[in-house]
C-alpha cells in the first residue's frame, strides 16, 4: 500500500487563483508532451512541463509550488508556440511562481544577494529581470 | 408625482404579467423551443411562439402589430447567420431588423423591448436563456404603453 | 524617414555598441531615429500574469506618445522589442487591460494600441529593404561565415511577434547576406540561451548556451551575431572560439561608419 | 361561418399533467367557428385519430385544430387522417402546447392560461386556412457524381447498376483520387491499385456511366429531381476520340520539370502527361503553365511525334449543360500545408515526408520502384521516426481541432511496411492517443507493436534539428517521463486531413452548407448522414468528414441507394406553401426577383384591362416548382402584391391578435 496515492483535496482556491493570473485553461491539456519534448531547460526540472500541467488538472498544487522546475523555466516560450492546445505554459508557470513570491517575505532574490549573484559584465537587463521574475 | 406615473407606478408593483411574442423560424428557433421542451429548460409562460417558415418571413408590420395589440416584447429568432434553411433568409431579417430596431428607438421605443436573435435546432438552452432575458428586461420596463392601442384591452 | 526611438536601459550602459552602431548606421542610411524624451525602462520581462498592470505602465507611455507624434516606434534590444510589442497587443486586445491603464494614466487621448512597434531589423527589412540596404554597403564582409543567433524573444510567441518564422527564421540571415557575408544556419539558432537563468541558475544557463555554441561550432560558424544585450552575455559568458557581436555592429562596418 | 373542430390532447400526463383540459375545452367552446371540441388521452393513437375521422365525417367539420405535441412530431399524422376521412390536409392546424407549453412551465394555471392562447391562435390561423394542393414534378433519370475519387466511383457503379445513368466529374485528368496514390491498405495490407483499377476500369466501361474527367462544375440550376448543371470541361490539347494512349508524347517532351502531383512531387512529370500509368481515361494531358508551346511558342514535339494526330493545341474549354435528378457530392479531402510547423522542417529538407509521400515511396510504382529510400541521399534508412498527429486535435491556428481518423491505422500500416521489407530498420511512433476502433483494426495495430516490434512512445516531438546527414528528433516518453534524442534518417509526419480548398465555393453552388472546418454538413449527424439539407443532393466519403475507405465506400453506397430512390419515384410532391403574386396589385418592380434565393421569381408581361383599354404590364411570377416558401419575398414587396400560402400575412396577424387578446 505505500505506493498507492490518496489523491489529496485538490486545492480549489488556489487553484483557480492560478488560474486566473494565468489566464489558460489546464483542461484544455491533453497530455502529448511536447512541451517537455521542446524544452531547452528541461534537464535541471524535476517535475517535467507535462508533468506540471498534469498536476494542476489534478489539483496538487503544492506538488508544483515545491518543484525545482518553476525556477528552471527561463520563459522562452518554446512551448507555448508549439502547444497544439494553445495553452501558454509559461503563463502558468508564471502563476504559480508568483503565488508564492506574492505572499509577504518570500521573494526568492533578496536585494542583499545580488552583489554575490553578478559579475562586471552582466547587463542591466540580466538583474532586471530577475528581480521581476524572483522578487515581489 | 403626476398622476400619470402613479398610476404606472401602482401598475408595476401590481402583477404586471408582461407579454411576449416570439417569432420563430421553423427549421432552428421553432425546433430549439421543442428542444427547451425535450430538455424540461423552464422559461416564464409569457412567452408565445407563432412559427414561421424562414425569420424573413416575419413582416415588420407583424412587430407592430404585436405591440399595438399590447405585447409588451417581441423576439424574432432565426437560424444562425450562415446556417439558414434557405441559405439567406436571416441575412435579410438581419438587415431589415437592425433599421426596424433603430426606427422603433426613434419613436419612442424602449430597444430592450425588441430583438432579433439567433437559435440553433441544438440550442434549447439558449433558447430558454434568451426569453428568460427578454422577459426580465421587459419586467424592469413595465407595460408596453408607447405603441399600445388603447382600444385594445388585452 | 523618421521614427520614433526606445533604447533601453541596458543600451545605455553595458550594451553601448548595440546603439552607438544602430545609430551610426541608420544615419548613413538616410533615417532619422529620434529618441524618447522621457523613456522609462520596460521593465525587461513581459508580464505574463493577466492581473499585472502597473508593470506594462511604462511601455504604454512609450507607446502613446510614439501614437501621438504619429510615428512608428523602433527598438533595438530584443527584450525591450518584446516586452512593448506584447504590451501593446494587451492594449489591442485585452478590453480589461486597456481599461485600467487608461485609467491610472488619464492621457490626454486614451491609447488603445494605434502605435507600431518595429525592430531595427523590422525597420531594415521592411522599410528600407535588403536588396536597397546592399545596395549601400561600401565595404562588404566578403567570406565571413556569420551565424546568426534569434534567442526567444523576437520570435516567440508567434502570432504576437509576427516577426519571422519562429522555428525557422530568416531575417537575420537575410541581413547578414546583405552585407555581403556568408549566413550559416545551425539548427540551435532559436533555442534558448538561458536568459534571466544566469543570475539564479548558473549551470542550466550555461548548459543551454553550451548547446548552442556547440551546434553553431559543428556547422562550422566563425562569428555569431545576436540582438540580445543578456544573449550576448550568456554566449560569450563561457566561450571564448566563436566571437559573438552585435548585428549593429557588422552593419556599421558593412556600411564603413564603425569609429 | 367555419366549421371548426377543437381537439385537444392529454399525451397521458405529459399535458394533462400541468394543463387543465378542460378549461381548454371550455374556452375553446366560446371560439366563434367552434363548433366541436373533444379531448382524449392520446391522440395520435388509432383510436384517437379516428375520433377526429368521425368528428370531420360527422359534424361536417371543414377545420381542424389539433392541441397536441409539437407539429415537428405528428403534423404529417394529423394531415393524413383529415386527408383520409375527405378534409383537405392543409385545413389542420397543430397548437404545440407539449414541447411549448406544459413541458416548460410549471405552474398549471399559467400553463392553462398559455394553452389556451395558442389553442386560440390556432383556431384564428385555420379560420382564415385554405385548401392546397401540393404539385406535382417530374424526376429526371440520371444521376451527377462530383468527384471521381472510390466514393465517387462506388456511388455510380451502384445507381449504375440499379439502371440509371451516371456522370462522374472529376477535376483531375483521371479518376482514382486518393485511393489511387495509396500503396497498401489496412487492415488487410492487400494492395489498393488492386482492388480500386478494376473497379474505374468497369467505371469507365459502364454503358450507364459516363465521364467527365478534367472537369469541374460550373454552374448549378434547379431542385430536387430537376437540377441544371453546367460542366466545364477543361481544355485537354488531347482529342481523347483519337488518343490511342501509347504515351509517345509524354516520353518526348523535353519540358520534365513539373512535379508528378501523383507522386506527391516526389517524381518530375511532362508538361504533356499522363497521372499515372492505370489512369482512366488513358489519355494524356496538356499542363498548359509548363509546356513549351503555350508559354514560348517554340517546340510542338509532341504533335510532330502522335502517330494519331490528336494533339489540339488549340483546344478550349468547353461547357456543357445536362439535368440531372439527383446528385452526390464525393470530393474527398486533402492534407493539410506543412508551412507553419516549421519545428518538424517539412519544408526544410527531404528526410521529412508526409504520410502520402510515404506511400509513393514504398509503392512498387512509386518513384523508387518501391525501395524505401532516402529522398536526400537515395540511402537505405536505419531509423524512421513517425510523427502522429501533425496539425489534428490542434486548437491553434495552424492546426485542425478534429481527430483526423485514419492517421494511427495508416501509421501502423506503414511502420509494419518498412518492417516487413526490412526488418533491422528500427521505427519509432509518437503519438498523443492511439485510436483504432473498427473491425479487426486494434488487432492490426496491436500486431505492429507485438509482431513487428515498433516502439511506440507516447509523448509528441517538440522539435526536429538536421544534424550533419541525420535528423535528431528531440521527443518525450510520457509514460516514463524521460526526453528523448533519436537519430533519425526520415521522419514521417501523419498531416491532417482536411477539406477540400473550394469546398465552400462548391457548397454555394449547389445551396448547401459546410460546417467550421469546411467539410459538407450532412442533414442529421445520425438519422441522415448521407442527405444535406438540400433535397436532392447526398453526401458521401471524406468530403462530410474524415472517413477511411472501409466507412467511405459505405456510405457512398448509402448515398447512391438514396439517389437510387428518389430517380425510382418518378414524379415527386411539392411543398404547396409557396408564394403568390397578386397580379392586379403587383407594380413590377421585380425586387422579389433579386431576393430570391431561388431564382423562383421570373417577370412575365401580362394583359389586363385598364379603364376600358387592354394594356400590357409586366409583373412577377412565381415559378412554384422551384420556390421553397421561405416568405422573404413577401417582405421585400413594396406594394404587399406577394404572400405565401399556408402563412399569409392575415393568417400571422390573426395569430398575433389571438395571442395578444
Amino acid at each position: 500500500m505505500g505506493r498507492m496515492k490518496i489523491i489529496p483535496d485538490a486545492k480549489k482556491k488556489e487553484l483557480q487563483q492560478i488560474l486566473e493570473i494565468s489566464g489558460e485553461n489546464v483542461k484544455d491539456c491533453m497530455q502529448c508532451g511536447k512541451c517537455t519534448a521542446g524544452c531547452p531547460a528541461s534537464s535541471s526540472m524535476d517535475i517535467l512541463p507535462h508533468q506540471v500541467i498534469r498536476l494542476l488538472q489534478l489539483g496538487q498544487l503544492d506538488k508544483v509550488a515545491n518543484s525545482q522546475t518553476i525556477w528552471s523555466c527561463a520563459s522562452c516560450f518554446t512551448c507555448t508556440t508549439r502547444c497544439p492546445r494553445n495553452i501558454d505554459l509559461a503563463k502558468l508557470m508564471e502563476a504559480v511562481r508568483l503565488t508564492i513570491i506574492r505572499s509577504k517575505g518570500s521573494s526568492r532574490l533578496k536585494a542583499d544577494d545580488v552583489p554575490g549573484k553578478i559579475d562586471p559584465k552582466m547587463p542591466q537587463q540580466a538583474i532586471v529581470s530577475g528581480f521581476r521574475k524572483y522578487n515581489k | 408625482m403626476s398622476l400619470e406615473n402613479k398610476q404606472i407606478s401602482s401598475e408595476n408593483t401590481s402583477n404586471f404579467k408582461p407579454l411576449i411574442v416570439a417569432f420563430c423560424c421553423n427549421w432552428c428557433s421553432y425546433a430549439g423551443a421543442d428542444l427547451a421542451g425535450t430538455s424540461r429548460l423552464n422559461y416564464p409562460a409569457n412567452v408565445k411562439i407563432i412559427k414561421v417558415p424562414c425569420s424573413c418571413r416575419v413582416n415588420p408590420n407583424f412587430v407592430l402589430r404585436a405591440f399595438q395589440r399590447g405585447a409588451d416584447g417581441v423576439v424574432i429568432a432565426g437560424c444562425h447567420p450562415g446556417d439558414c434553411h434557405y441559405t439567406s433568409g436571416n441575412y435579410y431579417t438581419r438587415r431589415r431588423f437592425t433599421l426596424m430596431k433603430n426606427l422603433l428607438e426613434y419613436v419612442g421605443l424602449e430597444p430592450e423591448r425588441f430583438k432579433v436573435d439567433w437559435i440553433s435546432a441544438g440550442e434549447g438552452n439558449k433558447f430558454a436563456a434568451v426569453m428568460n432575458e427578454a422577459l426580465e428586461q421587459v419586467h424592469k420596463l413595465g407595460p408596453n404603453r408607447k405603441l399600445r392601442d388603447a382600444r385594445w384591452k388585452r | 524617414m523618421k521614427f520614433s526611438y526606445y533604447p533601453g536601459c541596458t543600451l545605455k550602459t553595458k550594451a553601448q555598441e548595440l546603439e552607438k552602431f544602430a545609430l551610426n548606421s541608420a544615419a548613413a542610411l538616410g533615417v532619422e531615429l529620434e529618441e524618447q524624451k522621457e523613456w522609462q525602462c520596460c521593465g525587461a520581462v513581459y508580464p505574463l500574469a493577466e492581473d499585472e498592470i502597473g508593470t506594462k505602465l511604462s511601455s504604454v507611455r512609450a507607446l502613446a506618445e510614439a501614437a501621438q507624434k504619429n510615428e512608428k516606434l523602433i527598438t533595438l534590444c530584443a527584450a525591450c522589442h518584446h516586452v512593448i510589442k506584447r504590451v501593446n497587443e494587451d492594449m489591442k486586445t485585452k478590453d480589461d487591460v486597456k481599461n485600467k491603464v487608461n485609467n491610472y494614466l488619464q492621457l490626454a487621448q486614451d491609447y488603445q494600441g494605434e502605435a507600431e512597434v518595429i525592430h531595427y531589423l523590422e525597420m531594415l527589412r521592411d522599410e528600407i529593404g535588403f536588396d536597397k540596404l546592399a545596395e549601400k554597403v561600401t565595404n562588404p564582409l566578403t567570406n565571413r561565415k556569420i551565424g546568426a543567433y534569434y534567442g526567444c524573444l523576437l520570435l516567440r510567441p508567434a502570432e504576437t511577434m509576427n516577426f519571422d518564422d519562429p522555428e525557422n527564421p530568416s531575417i537575420i540571415e537575410e541581413f547578414i547576406k546583405a552585407l555581403g557575408a556568408t549566413p550559416v544556419k545551425y539548427p540551435y539558432r532559436t533555442e534558448c540561451c538561458g536568459g534571466y537563468l544566469s543570475l539564479d541558475n548558473k549551470e542550466l544557463a550555461q548548459e543551454m548556451t553550451d548547446n548552442i555554441m556547440k551546434s553553431a561550432l559543428k556547422n562550422e560558424v566563425e562569428e555569431l551575431v545576436t540582438a540580445c544585450p543578456l544573449c550576448k552575455y550568456n554566449l560569450e559568458n563561457k566561450n571564448g572560439k566563436i566571437a559573438i557581436s552585435y548585428f549593429t555592429e557588422l552593419l556599421a562596418e558593412a556600411l564603413g561608419v564603425k569609429e | 361561418m367555419q366549421r371548426i373542430g377543437v381537439f385537444v390532447c392529454w399525451c397521458g400526463t405529459n399535458i394533462a399533467g400541468t394543463v387543465d383540459i378542460d378549461q381548454v375545452k371550455q374556452a375553446a367552446e366560446k371560439i366563434p367557428g367552434v363548433v366541436n371540441v373533444q379531448d382524449y388521452q392520446y391522440m395520435c393513437s388509432e383510436v384517437g385519430q379516428n375520433l377526429i375521422k368521425n368528428a370531420i365525417k360527422e359534424q361536417k367539420l371543414d377545420r381542424v385544430v389539433i392541441a397536441s405535441c409539437s407539429p415537428r412530431m405528428h403534423e404529417a399524422t394529423f394531415r393524413k387522417a383529415a386527408k383520409s376521412a375527405g378534409l383537405n390536409p392543409y385545413l389542420v392546424e397543430i397548437a404545440n402546447i407539449r414541447e411549448q407549453c406544459s413541458w416548460v412551465h410549471k405552474n398549471k394555471e399559467e400553463a392553462t392560461e398559455k394553452a389556451i392562447a395558442l389553442v386560440r391562435a390556432a383556431v384564428a390561423k385555420a379560420t382564415l386556412n385554405t385548401e392546397l394542393v401540393p404539385g406535382e414534378i417530374g424526376v429526371e433519370p440520371r444521376a451527377l457524381e462530383i468527384g471521381g475519387g472510390i466514393a465517387g466511383i462506388q456511388t455510380a457503379l451502384d445507381i449504375a447498376e440499379a439502371g440509371y445513368k451516371v456522370d462522374i466529374i472529376e477535376k483531375t485528368p483521371s479518376i482514382g483520387g486518393k485511393m489511387a496514390q495509396i500503396d497498401k491498405t489496412f487492415p488487410t495490407l492487400d494492395c489498393s491499385a488492386c482492388i480500386l483499377t478494376p473497379k474505374m476500369v468497369d467505371a469507365s466501361t459502364h454503358p450507364n456511366i459516363n465521364l467527365y474527367t478534367y472537369s469541374e462544375v460550373e454552374a448549378v440550376q434547379g431542385y430536387v429531381g430537376n437540377f441544371e448543371v453546367t460542366i466545364r470541361q477543361k481544355a485537354r490539347s488531347v482529342n481523347a476520340d483519337k488518343c490511342t494512349g501509347c504515351g509517345i508524347c509524354t516520353d518526348k517532351c523535353p519540358s520534365k520539370k513539373a512535379e508528378s502531383e501523383f507522386d506527391e512531387g516526389l517524381r518530375k512529370r511532362g508538361a504533356i502527361y499522363i497521372p499515372f500509368p492505370q489512369a482512366v481515361p488513358n489519355v494524356p494531358v496538356i499542363d498548359r503553365e509548363e509546356c513549351l508551346k503555350f508559354k514560348t511558342g517554340k517546340c510542338g514535339l509532341c504533335e510532330r511525334v502522335c502517330p494519331s494526330g490528336a494533339i489540339e493545341f488549340n483546344q478550349e474549354d468547353t461547357l456543357v449543360t445536362q439535368k440531372y435528378g439527383a446528385i452526390v457530392v464525393a470530393t474527398g479531402y486533402d492534407l493539410i500545408n506543412l508551412d507553419k510547423f516549421g519545428e518538424y522542417p517539412y519544408t526544410e529538407h527531404p528526410d521529412v515526408i508526409t504520410s502520402l509521400e510515404f506511400e509513393r515511396l514504398t509503392s512498387a510504382a512509386g518513384p523508387t520502384a518501391g525501395k524505401f529510400l532516402r529522398p536526400s541521399n537515395g540511402n537505405k534508412p536505419k531509423k524512421v521516426v513517425f510523427v502522429q498527429c501533425v496539425g489534428s486535435r490542434d486548437k491553434s491556428s495552424r492546426g485542425k481541432t478534429y481527430c483526423s481518423k485514419i492517421c494511427c491505422m495508416y501509421t501502423a500500416k506503414h511502420a509494419m511496411l518498412i518492417k516487413e521489407k526490412y526488418p533491422e530498420i528500427e521505427v519509432y511512433v509518437f503519438y498523443i492517443d492511439v485510436r483504432t476502433p473498427g473491425k479487426n483494426f486494434d488487432e492490426f495495430q496491436r500486431r505492429a507493436v507485438e509482431e513487428y516490434g515498433v516502439n511506440y512512445i507516447k509523448g509528441m516531438v517538440g522539435k526536429v534539428f538536421p544534424e550533419g546527414d541525420k535528423l535528431q528528433v528531440h521527443g518525450v516518453d510520457a509514460l516514463s517521463s524521460e526526453t528523448l534524442i533519436i537519430d533519425a534518417d526520415m521522419v514521417v509526419l501523419a498531416a491532417a486531413t482536411k477539406a477540400k480548398d473550394d469546398a465552400q465555393e462548391l457548397g454555394r453552388k449547389l445551396s448547401i452548407s459546410t460546417d467550421a472546418n469546411n467539410f459538407f454538413t450532412e442533414a442529421h449527424p445520425k438519422l441522415r448522414p448521407v442527405e444535406t439539407h438540400s433535397a436532392g443532393i447526398y453526401l458521401a466519403g471524406a468530403c462530410q468528414g474524415p472517413k477511411d475507405i472501409p466507412e467511405t465506400v459505405a456510405q457512398s453506397s448509402a448515398a447512391a441507394a438514396k439517389a437510387i430512390g428518389l430517380l425510382n419515384k418518378g414524379k415527386l410532391v411539392n411543398n404547396p406553401c409557396v408564394s403568390q403574386v397578386d397580379e392586379q396589385i403587383c407594380s413590377g418592380c421585380l425586387a422579389c426577383t433579386k431576393m430570391c434565393p431561388y431564382e423562383a421569381i421570373s417577370s412575365q408581361v401580362i394583359e389586363v384591362k385598364e379603364q376600358g383599354k387592354i394594356v400590357k404590364k409586366t409583373v412577377a411570377h412565381v415559378n412554384e416548382a422551384l420556390c421553397q416558401g421561405c416568405g422573404g419575398c413577401t417582405v421585400t414587396c413594396r406594394a404587399g402584391a406577394l404572400d405565401l400560402k399556408g402563412f399569409m400575412n392575415r393568417q400571422i396577424l390573426a395569430e398575433v391578435d389571438a395571442i395578444c387578446l
